[in-house]
């Protein structure tokens, strides 16, 4: 997987979130503050333009640049959070010219690393780290096994849906949701849910 | 949804131009989206710089002026603001002494927050951070994000920005505005929802007998559900959900403070019934406010936030500002 | 309907008490109704009353005090105030040197007040009349009851009061107020109805794209209905129908002020529109207000004020004035 | 038509204004500013309490009573156009104990006199005015051609109740409503609703 891969990866994220904008934004008004969709579609929007502004010749520097202009133009929770996952994904991957799917294993294990230190999320906490986990993990089993790099994809794919949809009948812990208490409950989380088309985006990348 | 705006996306920056046209006392730093004193800042005084998502207008920029903040950084609506934002802010109210950050506990504000002091840092300015976690309605912080930072910011502002203006140390600046926020406790109730323009729908829906207890100011839904009642049961639970907390006692600052839609003849008959309840329950109000002054749009409804002062305390709030929204004494 | 009130029979007095237990500086004849001035009439100072019906808080009884007026009479909501209140309150302010009664132009208003100033003449106190009509919504004032007082009375009350606190003679207050007057102009734009307590619905009904041009401060529908534009669009429509009436150029005082329900961030936005275009047709805003000044419950909405001002009309307005809802230099 | 003829002519109107109070206000929101139902049920209320407290001994002291209470309770411009129609009424019978129908008649047309010099309506401009003036014309028209009391009281009635509903296709040049413009036009007046009330129940009185 080289710079284009990574860069139609983010083209995919980008649609996506345009696409779920409002979704997101709805499912963040029953648990949150109604601004999840808007956030990431401002921010991806602004990674489009400074990837185009002054295209980052590695993987490493691309993702490490997304992440930076996230930080930059999100705020909110997500804006750090999200924003940290893909500075330290593009950290994992360094000078490197073309990333193999131990290299990309290792790097969401790194961005997941960087969720949860700077948000100190438990798995079952109802947050991104709730589809990021399972997708890590997915991901890194598929590696394990050999599976080829698609198949790989869609496992990940797969349990950060899966990881999001099981969010629905947990009770927040962190993030906002957590001031509604039980009533936090049957929503699925916005965060876990944006999570989710970051990974289908992943896989979509791949399909080109 | 009916808006008096150009646009969701530009709302953030108009309302700045407006307030840049309105407000000569202030300069606003467009492009940055950072509005500061227009006299910049005083050598040897510490700064103090506050941000949060907007929607929540007059905080905070409302509340840069003599006597409270050196800047204000408005994010997005109800978005924390972004880092580079928060320490061009820093940067341009340092005066050698520091700069104390006022974060509202919110886990967006506290992660932007916390990396524009580390970039600040790096950058040679001093930071001290008060985090504000007044609201008594989130219970079991072990088990959330813990307490929101509401009503009582204004206060910290407040008292915090005087002594700052004394010239004292950063170290003091930032003992008196824990305190404060320590001090401090809010409880809010909302009549009706708030829309976020973007969002272009209200955020949630209530009957027309229903009301929500325990309300942050982001437009969420509160804790619970009860039946909508006369001024002076909503009151009561107010203020008991405080006293649960933190009884109250002594000489109180009391700000009964709008959500934004709720008109000011109900302010003053919800405040009249707290006072008297206060009173009842062995506290006195010697210090209030009443009015518009930590919104979530147009939501209708209204929080109470008290604060036990000392004579310090006092003083300090009864100590000159000058602000756009809060003024007395010059 | 939800309202954060014990009632609408007591909504005014329940009202009142809140203010009495948030303003020391104030007097609250709760029996009469009347909001004075704690500290009582000045010998050989005018005094200035004011009133009308309530519902257009902070209006009148936010701006009693130093500077300002004297004495407010609030009536029932949208309901102007009886006679004995106004007598109540003309025969408490008057220090011996006559008293200034400031009226919006509404049949009620002055009906009532004729009759309090022909009783208040009998008790031995003189009294001088302004009749504010500032609203150029209403045009052939030949077939009707002329046009509406509306946001120019705070502009009246705020410069006749600062020239009463000089000691000028009655006749002197009064010519100043009558040339703030002639020298102001408004036009209202509603988003939505508002709701009188004691009606309990809306008092109109607006579409999801539509708005009310021309609208008073009492809730009724305005001259026309629009469809819903952006803020540059509707800020213009407003500041067209002033400067038909009276060209803005010079020095120019205005106030945008909200209905009672909408943001702050919007009026702001509305405001920069409103000064862009005021530059734009050749005046400059000197002095502005951006807030809830002269509301009409929830309403949603704004309304824009002009005042070509004097070099005399700005030193009073920039005088201190010490209010519950408007102080500066105090 | 004695003391007690009077008082129960004011309990009528009370009864009335009671139960039409959220019809009227529903006018005057419609080209006013919806108090006017509340306005009179609270003066009404008022004069009732003010009756109890001192009842006076003549038609007249009773119908100035009325007035002044109106006057002092009501506000808005109702208030003082009503409370100066029946004060005027109470003095036009002076001290009799036993009123006439002329003298009525007369009493009415003092009372619209009243109303035209204080609020200088004439009729047309879709006011009050415009009810009490065929009421009081109808009446007068009665008396001069010997009508019995009930047929004169009805007659007065019915005109005021079809002066109020002329008022409908009307522009108001008068009170609020005259801001509206050529919006005004298509209601009915609400203090032309409120004397045609007036009048009805001036015949329940003498059918009691
Ligand atoms: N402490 C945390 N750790 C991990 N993820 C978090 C944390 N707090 C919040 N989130 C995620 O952020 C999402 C909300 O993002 P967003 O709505 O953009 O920010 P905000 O809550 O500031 O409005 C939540 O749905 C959750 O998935
Ligand atoms: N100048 C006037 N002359 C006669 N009647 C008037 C005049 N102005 C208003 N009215 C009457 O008063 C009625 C409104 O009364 P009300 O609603 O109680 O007072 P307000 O208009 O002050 O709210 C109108 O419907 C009209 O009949
Ligand atoms: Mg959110
Ligand atoms: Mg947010
Ligand atoms: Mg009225
Ligand atoms: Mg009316």
């Amino acid at each position: 997987m080289n710079t284009e891969f990574f860069a139609a990866w983010i083209e995919e994220i980008t649609s996506a979130v345009r696409a779920g904008r409002d979704h997101l934004t709805e499912l963040d008004a029953a648990i949150g503050d109604a601004d999840h969709g808007t956030n990431l579609d401002r921010g991806f929007t602004a990674v489009g333009e400074a990837l185009a502004a002054a295209p980052p010749g590695t993987p490493g520097a691309l993702l490490v640049l997304t992440g930076t202009t996230l930080i930059r133009k999100v705020g909110g929770a997500s804006g750090p959070l999200y924003g940290t996952a893909f500075r330290e994904m593009g950290k994992a991957f360094g000078e490197a010219t073309e990333i193999s799917p131990a290299e990309l294993s290792a790097g969401v294990d790194a961005a997941l690393a960087g969720v949860r230190r700077l948000g100190s999320a438990a798995e079952g906490d109802k947050t991104m780290v709730d589809a990021l986990a399972p997708a890590a993990a997915a991901l890194s089993r598929a590696v394990r096994d050999g599976l080829k790099p698609e198949e790989a994809l869609e496992a990940a794919a797969t349990a950060a849906a899966e990881g999001a949809r099981a969010t629905v009948p947990l009770q927040a812990r962190k993030g906002r949701a957590s001031y509604l208490g039980p009533r936090s409950v049957g929503h699925e989380d916005p965060g876990a849910a944006s999570t989710a088309l970051v990974f289908g985006a992943l896989r979509a990348a791949a399909s080109r | 949804m009916k808006k008096l705006i150009n646009g969701a996306g530009s709302l953030v920056s108009d309302a700045l131009r407006g307030m840049a046209a309105a407000h000569p006392s202030l300069r606003v730093d467009l492009e940055n989206a950072v509005v500061f004193r227009a006299e910049g800042p005083r050598p040897g005084k510490v700064g103090l710089v506050s941000g949060g998502g907007s929607g929540h207008e007059p905080l905070h920029a409302g509340f840069v002026g003599h006597g409270m903040l050196d800047a204000a950084c408005p994010g997005e609506v109800f978005t924390s603001p972004v880092p580079d934002q928060l320490v061009e802010a820093t940067k341009g109210v340092d005066g050698g002494a520091g700069v104390l950050h006022i974060v509202k506990n919110y886990t967006g504000d506290v992660l932007n927050f916390e990396m524009a002091a580390e970039l600040s840092g790096d950058e040679g300015v001093e930071v001290a951070t008060v985090l504000v976690n007044d609201d008594v309605a989130v219970r079991d912080s072990l088990y959330t994000a813990g307490r929101r930072g509401t009503g009582a910011t204004l206060f910290v502002e407040k008292i915090a920005g005087a002594l700052a203006e004394t010239g004292a140390p950063l170290a003091e600046v930032a003992r008196v505005a824990r305190e404060v926020n320590e001090r401090s406790r809010s409880f809010g109730v909302a009549l009706t929802p708030c829309t976020v323009p973007a969002a272009g729908k209200p955020t949630f829906e209530l009957g027309e007998t229903e009301i929500e207890l325990g309300i942050g100011i982001h437009g969420e839904p509160g804790r619970a559900r009860a039946a909508m009642g006369e001024a002076r049961e909503i009151a009561r639970i107010a203020v008991d959900a405080i006293a649960d907390d933190l009884p109250p006692s002594g000489e109180t600052l009391v700000m009964l403070n709008g959500m934004g839609g709720t008109p000011l003849i109900e302010l003053y008959v919800v405040f009249a019934e707290v006072e008297a309840y206060l009173r009842e329950k062995g506290a006195t109000v010697v210090r209030s406010l009443v009015g518009n002054y930590v919104t979530s749009l147009d939501m209708q409804g209204f929080m109470v936030t008290t604060c036990a002062l000392t004579g310090e305390l006092t003083r300090l709030w009864d100590a000159p500002v000058e602000t756009p929204a809060l003024r007395w004494g010059r």
